[in-house]
């Protein structure tokens, strides 16, 4: 630690001679030292493994150095549960006490988030949309991943899925899916109303596919979910969410256009924008997770 | 009803249009179709993006635009001013030529059942590029970091070959490491502000320097963040990521991925300095020194590794490391002339590197697969066009006069001048630089142009138009900004300007 | 609610992330990544945010391990599989 | 200032991102680096979702009918949380998916190897 310092120190004199203030140095030294520790990393990598115990000892010692620094940072940030913190503003007031009107949703988490700043769930919405186009990249079967071997396995997956008997697997399955995916529905229709909303609510639904599709095999969700489906619902679910979305800022930042009704904020029918969002984020995630599922099994929807 | 001012609709428009073009792209089948629709969207923004960059320079305005019903800092907003619609021109510009000038390279490498998801990932990458541009709140730009490090990450992979998926988690892994220290930093700085926008924040912020309440919380949220943009821009400590990525990558990816994306982030980091910690907190915090000092070692550092590489897409990925360098060292003198020298070094490395790249492709096609600057030999001879281009490209590198390259090292000389105790070092690095770019780019300009016995018996390649089209038109834009520069850097000071006011 | 039982799953995460990290055996890293997920599920519960407590169980604990998991099948990791 | 004894949901996220950043570090075993990672992006929701905490209030969601921001917690932290959660999903699945492709051609896990095995093919 000490030639470290010495090496930032000569370096800074030789740029212009200041003094450094001593957190600063303390923070440099943490810097440096994780520097050096990825450039030995990726650039000799023969050396890295003939010094296997220099190597863990200094991650550990950077990860130890990180954690004394970020220690010392959280004794000196505010108070945890203190309702006198800066994160306890305008802001926040605002979005309690005005945004049953604004948004006319109950659950001021997704009321926020829906509404006040839709912006970054559009890009979480595209994230999502993204995440699962990649993976289709990867993992969709096209001649340069996807061998003859290959083909064979899933071949007798599939034969195996049609004539295994699995009873528990499948009368579980059978009973349990549908009340999975009710569930899912009721947490995405109650999204504005209370705890959970599209995201959790299409995960559920997405698991309950994935149940269903691990108890009776992918040939048989293939009758009515397949890679055409799949399209259909992400992108019209991703367009419909845009189309809302561009909308409202749009009038919101011209100042022109109708409000849309915000109901009487505690019943099904409320608040705006936010329930057909619910229902267009839902969807996506439900298609999502479950394609994530099926591309890592098969490779194929 | 009141007067809607269209003109300041345009960010918006800009970024949900690449979105939603690359949202519609994945109901395409053909690879054709989505090059199509991702020409046509690049060409609409960035004509939409000119009226901005001329409406604003004429109105000497920098304005922002809400995100829906909610004024500041309840709900977002975007911010538009003439740096930010200068970049907006230039990746339009940038991404318009690169794209159809590499399509070739596209339809060649990426399976045709794939190259929809290609251009899905384009058209997000563009969309996310612009967000960060514009973007005036800390955990939009998160999120769009995100997207963008998904989709260039894909934009890696699409070759398919083994060496590109090493390349992909290497880029993937070092990547998520600065979002991640990114997104500790942003939650740290909200619970010490109490606020997601970039001017709220900065209030705050300037509150806390007068109290000493939050000090040393302040200063490391400052480090994380930080560290977490030269992460993702690669500044020379942190650049491990890119030869083997950029390597593996079709030349389309590559040009873009080092033309564009990392200046993104770049762009990103100064909109930081100036909305969120003011020059002054960056002053008092020696943060603008750091900077300044890393910047200086990866020019050299950079050039040294480009020195040692064989193969010309790595020595073009490390050279993308010193050129880095360059912006962060303009960055790091902490005068508003050096950030002039740097945002104008931006431009100039965004229309070079590309070019170098397509052309850099276009030889190892032509040479059978093969990268090594050895294998290259007598390159030009059969590809006229793509040996210019390379021999200009290079030559702006090196800082050559009238090429662009040429004249972001005078601003950044002249800059020195006004940063005391900078001086010496600036131009002792710049000089020992500009050898190095020169001892590593002149020996590939010479292999490219050395005959070789028996070249008559390969067949000269047939080069398409638009591959034609867009080296002619990075050839003009390269000169057009080493000779007519004034223009374009007294946008860059007014935008500096406006943006510290 | 009490300070004890927090406390208490506090470092039953701490246990899991460190168990995770020193374990050689995959399977078992990513079913204690599992009841991670599962803990920090409770805690946010706990921090009355019940929006985050859902979308944790059904995504950390849920969705997250089947991929873990369906991945280890895949690069041959578990026995009992034919690819094991 | 000394707040680390009431800070301890902060003092255990900044714990918790120290092991994952560890594990990313240390690791060779790509699947556990990317535990690793979402460990670390837990922590750093852990350490939101407690700035949000506010003692002795309930969560923010309309109870009784009471319309008083003193009443409920802070509901910002929980929203960029969520969003968050969402993101790490999906590079979850991403970053798995390419451990497949991997493994499917390189027949390791182990990173190390892996970069030696691709700079020996490249080197030819």
């Amino acid at each position: 630690m000490g030639e470290k310092k010495s090496v930032w120190e000569h370096l800074k004199a030789w740029v212009d001679g200041e003094e450094v203030i001593l957190d600063a140095d303390k923070y440099i030294v943490n810097r440096s030292k994780r520097e050096k520790k990825n450039w030995r990393r990726n650039f000799s990598m023969e050396y890295i493994r003939g010094n296997v115990k220099l190597y863990r000892f200094l991650s550990i010692a950077i990860s130890v150095l990180f954690i004394g620094i970020m220690l010392s940072v959280v004794n000196d940030l505010p108070e945890f549960g203190n309702p006198a913190n800066p994160a306890d503003n305008e802001v926040m007031e605002r979005y309690l006490e005005s945004g049953i009107e604004e948004t006319g949703a109950t659950n001021f988490v997704a009321g926020m988030i829906l509404d006040y700043r839709a912006f970054d769930t559009f890009g979480e919405a595209n994230v999502l949309f993204l995440a699962v186009m990649c993976v289709v990249l990867l993992l969709k079967k096209d001649q340069k991943n996807y061998s003859a071997k290959e083909e064979q396995e899933n071949r007798e997956d599939d034969f195996f899925d049609e004539n295994e008997k699995r009873p528990i697997l499948q009368i579980g399955g059978k009973l349990l899916a549908p009340l999975i995916i009710l569930y899912g529905i009721y947490v995405i229709l109650n999204g504005h109303l209370s705890p959970g909303g599209g995201f959790s609510g299409g995960t559920i639904i997405g698991a309950g596919l994935i149940l269903y599709a691990s108890a009776y095999g992918q040939k048989k969700m293939q009758t009515f979910f397949t890679f055409r489906t799949f399209t259909l619902i992400c992108v019209g679910g991703l367009l419909t969410y845009c189309a809302c979305k561009s909308y409202s800022f749009f009038t919101g930042a011209n100042h022109v256009g109708f409000e849309i009704p915000k109901g009487i904020p505690g019943h099904i029918l409320s608040a705006g924008f936010i329930l057909p969002l619910n229902i267009c984020v839902g969807l996506i995630v439900a298609c999502t997770m479950y394609g994530f599922y099926a591309l890592f099994t098969k490779g194929d929807i | 009803m009141e007067h809607i001012n269209l003109v300041h609709n345009i960010p918006f428009f800009s970024i949900f249009l690449a979105m939603l073009c690359g949202i519609i792209t994945a109901l395409v089948k053909n690879g054709r179709v989505a090059y199509k629709i991702h020409t046509i969207m690049v060409l609409v923004v960035g004509i939409m993006s000119g009226i901005l960059l001329a409406s604003v320079v004429k109105n000497n305005e920098i304005f922002t635009f809400m995100m829906g019903h909610f004024p500041a800092p309840w709900g977002n907003e975007l911010r538009a001013g003439p740096l930010e619609a200068l970049m907006a021109v230039t990746f339009s510009i940038v991404m318009l030529l690169m794209v159809s000038g590499g399509s070739e390279f596209i339809f060649k490498d990426v399976l045709p059942e794939k190259q929809p998801l290609y251009f899905i990932m384009l058209n997000a990458l563009f969309g996310a590029m612009l967000a960060l541009v514009y973007t005036n709140d800390i955990f939009t730009a998160y999120v769009f970091i995100e997207i963008n490090t998904i989709a260039s990450c894909a934009l890696i992979m699409a070759k398919g070959t083994p060496q590109s998926m090493v390349g992909t988690t290497h880029y993937l892994v070092i990547s998520l490491l600065g979002s991640g220290l990114f997104l500790l930093g942003a939650s740290i700085l909200y619970s010490i502000t109490g606020h997601l926008l970039f001017p709220q924040m900065k209030e705050a912020i300037l509150e806390i320097i007068k109290t000493e309440q939050y000090r040393l919380p302040l200063l490391v949220v400052t480090g994380f963040m930080f560290i977490g943009i030269a992460i993702k821009s690669a500044l020379f400590p942190f650049h491990s990521m890119l030869p083997g990525a950029y390597h593996a990558a079709i030349p389309t990816s590559s040009g873009i991925l080092s033309g564009l994306v990392l200046k993104s982030y770049v762009i990103l980091g100064i909109k930081l300095i100036y909305c969120v910690f003011s020059e002054y907190v960056m002053e008092t915090l020696k943060i603008t020194e750091v900077l300044f000092a890393f910047g200086l070692a990866g020019m050299v550092m950079g050039s040294v590794y480009a020195m040692k590489e064989r193969k010309m897409k790595r020595m073009l990925a490390y050279s993308s490391v010193a050129q880095i360098g360059y912006i962060y060292m303009g960055i790091g003198m902490g005068t508003r002339v050096g950030m002039t020298a740097a945002c104008f070094h931006i431009l100039a490395h965004a229309i070079t590197k590309t070019l170098l790249f397509l052309c850099c492709g276009s030889f190892v096609e032509d040479s059978g697969g093969k990268e090594k600057i050895y294998h290259m030999r007598g390159a030009a001879h059969r590809n006229l066009l793509a040996g210019v281009g390379y021999t200009v490209g290079a030559l702006s590198m090196v800082g050559i006069p009238l090429l662009a390259g040429f004249i972001s090292k005078v601003y950044f000389a002249t800059a020195s001048v006004y940063s005391s105790g900078k001086m010496a070092a600036v131009l002792i690095v710049l000089g020992v630089s500009m050898v190095l770019n020169a001892l590593y780019f002149l020996p590939s300009v010479i292999a490219i142009w050395t005959p070789v016995k028996g070249a008559e018996s390969r067949p000269t390649s047939s080069v398409s138009p638009v591959f034609a089209v867009s080296i002619v038109g990075f050839i003009i834009l390269n000169f057009a900004l080493g000779i007519y520069y004034r223009p374009i850097t007294r946008i860059i000071q007014m935008s500096i300007d406006l943006l510290v006011q | 609610m009490s300070t004890g039982i927090q406390i208490i799953l506090l470092v039953f995460l701490i246990v899991c992330a460190l168990a995770v990290s020193f374990t050689k055996n995959l399977f078992i890293a990513v079913i204690v990544f599992m009841g991670y997920s599962s803990i920090m599920a409770v805690i946010w519960l706990l921090l009355e945010s019940p929006d985050l407590a859902i979308t944790e169980a059904a995504v950390g604990a849920g969705v997250d391990s089947v991929l873990f998991f369906l991945t280890l099948k895949k690069v041959h990791y578990l026995k009992g599989t034919r690819e094991g | 200032m000394n707040h680390l004894g009431t800070n301890f949901y902060e003092a255990v996220s900044v714990i918790l991102f120290g092991i994952g950043f560890m594990n990313l570090l240390l690791q060779n075993n790509l699947i556990k680096k990317f535990i690793g990672l979402n460990i670390m992006d837990t922590a750093v929701y852990l350490f939101l979702a407690a700035k949000g905490y506010i003692w002795g209030r309930m969560a923010p969601i309309l109870t009784d009918g009471i319309v008083d921001a003193s009443y409920y917690i802070n509901p910002i932290p929980a929203g960029l949380v969520l969003t968050g959660i969402v993101v790490s999903v999906s590079v979850t699945a991403f970053s798995l998916a390419l451990v497949q492709r991997l493994y499917k051609h390189y027949g390791t896990l182990n990173m190390d190897e892996i970069m030696k095995l691709s700079r020996e093919e490249e080197g030819e």
